[in-house]
């Protein structure tokens, strides 16, 4: 099963490319470029063929799980099915051969597209102007809670130097803080899994420059107070950034904008289904309310006259995050996504991937530990401590032994607030079939816990590799083949 | 008629769904969601269609661009259209590759881990440098991320910037820093050639300098003085930032060799495709330094052993990483770009160590001739002389717009206009591997025809 | 320079290897063969060239072709221009089913023996047949073992042929039954509608006929009175031979219903590209008859059980084919069309039992729509009438390559010119699900002005 | 491991499929077609969604071993590397949304490939015509037998009523000749794996029609008398045809057109790299001498003045045996792996296959039975006679142990000729260590016949599933899940 190292593959003068000839006359670049600035020795690259090439990466793609393999449940993360089609759109020649410094009049088709995309995204968001330009989510995070300092900044409120993120947050929120020189204030839920009122009225002083949010929360709540919640941080001089992770959850029912928050990011690859690629290309465009268009990312998609154009001169912008125009071809996808579905298909996304995550809290709440009661939107946690005060077996455990059963597992130890925490999103696109066989793997799980909580620690079994050492990793890192 | 849908179940599942958690409808599950913010109008977005009509709008969407298969185009700076091997999207459209998340259980993702440690082992080989992370967010966002952990590394805040790092990059940096306060002193280009005044920069170096940020080659596409800047820095703490693109290392003394502390660029040229400027990867290599390492933003593959001594791969340092660290991690990073490593690990497999210096050496070849010709019209002056790698400054006695207007009518894109980054003027010309000297020999005599 | 080489060993490794063996070079590996037919000059062919160039080299010959989607095409008559999901052509890339070999060995090819099976399965639900092959060459070649099977089974050798059964697919049955002297009487179509008559099929039947071969819809697009054929044949040992179009029968009563021993015909319309005529698919499946299967020709996916009880396929029922039987085999069919019938496979399962009745419902209405407004067209004769599923035959006061002509001008390929088969004249116009509306009407108007 | 099958997921009313609204005004089709025409009940096909198909066939494609799995050493089948680039170009829209009835002068760009692709097949084997009709290499034998038939009778020789086959021959030459209304002569090969003059003799009487052969043939030997042999032959009046299943031996060496056969077949999804597809779409062009040429298929793709255009004027035609033009985009496939190699890398093709061939084989001759001991070319045949006497290990255990260690399996028992056969083909992209490594399996296997032969006669161990009942699959088949 195990596959050995590209460069295992290796032998002397071995090839796997083809070149034209060069044709034109050659000269040695010794004679133009200074000595020490050419390679005295050839990078070492591997010198393998194209067969061992594509036997490598064929062997190491059997090693991995992908949604085209069966249910992936993680929380927060969205990992709905990846259309094909969307894929074939995203490699139309006319729409990738183009070079981000092509004269506007040549690349109008794409542009068109990409205005259109930012005319969905601030309408399903309920804003008012869209950057394309961040790249992923936390880059998102990056440029939102930037503009919102811009702005702050430029209305006289720059000394403001604090942002109140719940416990309940993703890690980007307060990493993202921190990068953009702010102090993290960390605000404990209360008993409902939600914000409580009181520590936010406490924590929203004159210091306040931003509340990072997420609604529905990572505990897969609606915090209902939305409204309060804005005032308070409003009147306390700040501003609402809203975490789009968990659009997912209810698009065609509610918007951020509607619930007064003033900047969001998207994550394209999770509620419009450009997929993971095991871990990016993302992207994280960010909407805004009216008064804070000014600062966004340079340079801004524009129209006038049916032409679209970039336009450049923004003195109030924060600048550049991304030397191109963000990641387009994620762009591409979400586009296709979106048309395709239309205004109908994804209130129904929403719904459905709603009814599937409370269908199957509800298979599994006799075995499992429900933290919080209220109900559920796209997904929801529960707690393995039953299992692990009982038999000693751990969320960990029981996240490896669902691999020994083909199936991924959910989220585990996040959100932090709950106690070994699975946090589960089934997504819209797992049918009842799939939910049910998923909860009855679960079941057979906690009762393995109870009858050989040995068998169940020491998963996986059937996984490619078995435990692998994550200490000795840390210890004595190997991060090269050199 | 049907539109779209991949949604599995049917309406009865859905009733017995809805009656198995004992709700009426479907509405009912967003109750809680207060009245004065529940939208009571669909979206303004248009009704969804079938796939066939969506391809078709995609394909409308591309009929009213130009792309580069219709034109000949000699635009890089910072964005290189290089031939891309076959295999490539063969492999990366492995479902497996493309339709799974990152890797955070390591047993059912040894495929991604391995080749994000391949892909960690392959830009060391290529950049001389000790510890690759698993790829940034692109070019522009890594050399922000190179400044900001210099930052933290030393910390202090002065940085000093050639001004022959790409403009897009300067920025971006300077947008990475704005909140940290760093203090970027970006120091000028000689008047003759596309080089920085390396004195300059090392009379700018003080005990506060957190590092000094030079490109290689520049934007320009010219070879900086690096070997006596890192003479100057050698016995400083301050960090030798190099932004290196990674196609010129076939050819080039790589970063690690030059006392580069810090390696870093756009890693696109290596098997992704210019994508109107994105999804791309930044790379970002630093030197064997455990101290140095544990400032590092981004993800990092391991090798370790599993419970029966097998090797495998995890994702590690991970105490670094937002996820675990929060507020106290070195970068924000979550998602990064693995798919383009995906491509970029599989472009310098199949180029190999032959391939990757023949690819450069094409490159080199035909942008030296090309150069030598257009430098034989009147008219022309190509500022870099013989400095360059696979690009160079054109100075033309009429306007570069005029240059491109004429070109683009003759069918040639004949380089990037430098006025739009409001530093300089002329045409950054840029040729790679796959041009013909056919191709050539008619940009000079368009060129000529243009000029008069 | 390099070009395209997908050999592996290099130079030392073969004089390892060379040595192992005892050569002296490779040369001496071909010394058996003697002088006088040893070649001593290189091919005439050009030389190897890179990957690069030869992608530009196929685009180069792809534009100076005018393709389907650069005209609006109405050409059918056995080969059909259907939508495509997206997803087959991502599935059947996987490298396990494109690279992989004939079945042989079950165990590492049950991904290629259940999709088989499942093909059956979905060609008999489609057909009403009980048995169905897993493919043979194409729809023409299908129709040629059909016969050849039905003179097997019956151990006859006179076949009745319609005259309304595909052109080409009657010549290849006629180059089929030559050399097994079968002796084909052809019976006429009716004069006013494109239709065969019965009747004389009905008379020309008798006890040593082994087959009636027609046609569902015909050539001309009609439906044969197959019901009254059928209840003649009834108590005959003769085989009926219905060669239907099975996107037809996603609305058409199925072969099986009717009473066809055999049916038989081109799968292409089935997830499959036009490409110019092939590789496409033949399929063939009969009624639920062991005799008769043991006269079938092609490969067959069997469900049955391993050692330790559980489901898995094999290849069965192989002491009919050449490779056990060698010349007493039922055909010498080896390679059949797979990966045409993953396709096809996919296509089933992903339009599923709605979208099948969903295509055939298009292309009836859509048809229907446009040969209704073109009745209205003076100098435009429907020969059909209202008899059709999504193709009908045009009679116009100009002749059918005036009409070409001035459509082509227009933009619009306005059906297939019939007097290319030398029966009789005019268009054999198809309409399928990729057209709308607005084409329909542009046709219509198109040809109003080029009649004129 | 196991996959169900797709009707498995079937649920009333489920669709996995979109098509746009209709637009024309509908009609009754009742009105206008006979009523028993029209179906009662719908097309029993699945009802599932996009993602349920796409899972099902990603499951199943997990079941199968494909070249990019590794070695195939598959004898006389040639399971080379199959190019990528080869797919991308059959895909070029430009070149596959042809219709087969578009006019000529529409489709020159694909008609001058199809010319070139004749003139390179007619060079390669030294024919003088060649017809691209065939869909198959047993196509190609049909047809090629066809073309002799026909000459025959046209020169009044139309009662020759038999064709010659060597005992070491494919199952597809006697079938062919069979369909062909010939009786088939079978000679035993003599002690060196070749024909023997002396049976040739006697078998090539008045009656005899042809001699079929391949060369090298199936043992991989190359009939050193191919000379006399067509002499024979010829003097008896009959003609030559040549099975091209093993053209990838000679390439650039010897040419079928210089030994004087007058009829040959290629495998373009064998010699050309065009992939198999788990049994197809293969393509089998026939190339034939000049004084054949007025009976190949109709029509004949010719030129004149550079306009290509289909000859249907061939009244000596044998007709058409395909409806169309062949297996084009398998031709495609196969233009493209042509002009890639190029003449040199043609050869270069050939001179490598032979050496990897004698290399292997040179690995396994200690531990198998190697029947005849003259030079192999491309291809080599073994026995495992020796296991099954002394220790009751067939081929086929054999055959199946390597399945466990993830090895396809050389062709078994064929050719007939040779007890125990294991007819071994590893092509020309394996590489030295991907030959040592399967020798070194073998080997490995050799040494548990001895040791542990039970276990070896129980294999696979490690395949998705086990020894599969063949006997019962033929004794009731299922074949339809209806």
């Amino acid at each position: 099963m195990k596959e050995p190292l590209l460069k295992d593959y290796s032998t002397p003068g071995r090839t796997g490319y083809s070149l034209p000839e060069i044709e034109v006359p050659e000269v040695d670049p010794g004679e133009n470029l200074p000595g020490w600035a050419l390679r005295d020795e050839a990078p070492g690259l591997p010198e393998v063929s194209e067969v061992d090439v594509v036997r490598h990466f064929t062997s190491l793609s059997e090693l991995n799980y992908g949604v085209d393999s069966g249910i992936y449940p993680l929380g927060s993360c969205t990992m709905k099915y990846n259309p094909k089609v969307n894929e074939d759109i995203a490699r139309i020649p006319g729409l990738t051969m183009l070079h981000p410094y092509q004269p506007e009049r040549h690349v109008q088709g794409s542009l068109s597209l990409l205005y259109e995309l930012k005319q969905y995204l601030a309408e399903i968001s309920g804003m008012d102007e869209v950057s394309l330009q961040p790249a992923s989510g936390a880059h998102g995070e990056y440029v939102g809670l930037q503009i919102i300092l811009n702005y702050l900044e430029d209305n006289g409120e720059g000394d403001r130097n604090k942002v109140i993120v719940p416990d309940s947050a993703h890690g980007t929120n307060p990493a993202t803080a921190t990068m953009c020189g702010m102090e993290v204030v960390e605000i404990e839920s209360n008993d409902r899994g939600m914000i409580d009122l009181d520590e936010l009225e406490e924590a929203a002083d004159e210091d306040v420059a931003a509340l990072m949010l997420t609604n529905p929360n990572t505990l897969g709540i609606f915090e209902k107070d939305i409204r309060e919640i804005a005032e308070i941080v409003h009147e306390a001089g700040g501003l609402l950034y809203y975490d789009g992770a968990n659009m997912n959850a209810v698009m065609g029912y509610a918007r951020p904008g509607d619930m007064n928050f003033d900047v969001i990011h998207y994550n394209l690859h999770k509620t419009f289904s450009t997929p993971h690629g095991g871990g990016g290309p993302g992207s994280g465009p960010v909407a805004v309310k009216e008064e804070l268009k000014p600062y966004i990312p340079a340079p801004v998609l524009s129209k006038e006259d049916d032409e679209y154009y970039w336009d450049s001169d923004r003195p109030k912008s924060l600048g550049k995050v991304h030397a191109f125009n963000g990641n387009y071809a994620v762009m591409l996808k979400a586009y296709a996504y979106i048309r395709g579905q239309g205004a109908g298909g994804l209130k129904r996304v929403s719904e459905n991937a709603v009814l599937n995550a409370n269908y199957l809290k509800q298979q599994l709440i006799d075995e499992f530990d429900l933290p919080f009661a209220a109900d559920s939107f796209h997904e929801f946690v529960i707690s393995g401590r039953k299992q692990k005060k009982e038999h000693g077996v751990t969320t960990q455990n029981i996240a490896k032994r669902l691999l020994d059963y083909n199936q991924y597992a959910p989220t585990i130890y996040f959100p932090l607030v709950v106690e070994e925490a699975m946090m589960t999103e089934p997504t819209e696109t797992e049918n009842k079939e799939s939910l049910d066989n998923f909860a009855d793997i679960m079941k057979t799980i906690a009762r393995e816990a109870e009858e050989d909580p040995e068998m169940v620690k020491n998963a996986p079994h059937e996984a490619p590799v078995g435990h692998l050492d994550e200490a000795e990793a840390a210890r004595n890192p190997d991060l090269c083949w050199g | 008629m049907s539109n779209i849908s991949y949604i599995s179940n049917t309406d009865r599942e859905r009733e017995e769904m809805l009656s198995a958690i004992g709700a009426e409808d479907v509405e009912e599950l967003f109750s809680a969601i207060p009245e004065e913010v529940m939208l009571d109008r669909p979206f303004e977005i248009p009704e969804g269609m079938s796939e066939m009509e969506l391809v078709e709008l995609a394909q409308e969407k591309a009929e009213r661009n130009l792309s580069l298969g219709e034109i000949d185009s000699y635009l890089g700076a910072g964005s290189y259209d290089h031939y891309l091997p076959a295999i490539i999207d063969h492999l990366v459209l492995r479902q497996e590759f493309y339709t799974s998340y990152t890797p955070y259980q390591a047993e059912l993702s040894q495929g991604t881990l391995q080749t994000i440690y391949e892909y960690q082992s392959m830009i060391c080989e290529l950049t001389g440098m000790g510890i690759s992370n698993a790829s940034l967010l692109d070019g522009g966002s890594a050399v922000g991320e190179a400044v900001l952990m210099a930052a933290r590394f030393t910390r202090s805040d002065k940085v000093v910037l050639s001004s022959t790092v790409h403009p897009a990059y300067r920025r971006v940096a300077r947008t990475y820093g704005y909140p940290q306060d760093i203090d970027f002193n970006e120091i000028e280009m000689h008047e003759e050639e596309p080089v920085v005044k390396v004195d300059e920069i090392i009379d700018a170096v003080d005990a506060e300098t957190a590092a000094v940020v030079v490109q290689y080659p520049n934007f320009f596409g010219a070879i900086e003085d690096i070997e006596k800047l890192n003479d100057a820095l050698e016995d400083s703490d301050t960090q030798l930032i190099v932004v290196a693109n990674p196609i010129a290392l076939g050819m080039l003394t790589p970063p690690g060799e030059l006392g580069a502390d810090i390696a870093v660029g756009e890693a696109q040229p290596l098997g992704n495709v210019v994508n109107y400027g994105g999804p791309y990867l930044g790379y970002l290599a630093i030197r064997d330094d455990r101290r140095l390492l544990r400032k590092m933003p981004g993800r990092l593959s391991g090798r370790t052993t599993d419970d029966e001594g097998n090797e495998g791969f995890v994702m590690t340092m991970q105490t670094r990483e937002q996820h675990i660290r929060r507020e106290r991690a070195t970068s924000n990073i979550c998602t990064n770009e693995n798919l383009n490593v995906v491509m970029a690990a599989i472009y310098m497999g199949a180029m190999g160590k032959q391939g990757l210096q023949d690819v450069a050496d094409h490159c080199y070849q035909k942008t030296r001739y090309l150069k030598d010709q257009l430098a034989e019209l009147e008219g022309v002056e190509i500022v870099n002389g013989d400095n360059h790698f696979h690009e160079f400054w054109m100075k033309t006695d009429k306007s570069a717009a005029e240059i491109e207007k004429g070109m683009i009518e003759r069918g040639i894109l004949p380089g990037v206009d430098l006025s739009q980054f409001g530093e300089v003027e002329g045409l950054l010309v840029n040729v790679t591997e796959k041009k013909y000297k056919e191709d050539l020999d008619n940009y000079v005599s368009t060129l000529e025809v243009v000029l008069q």
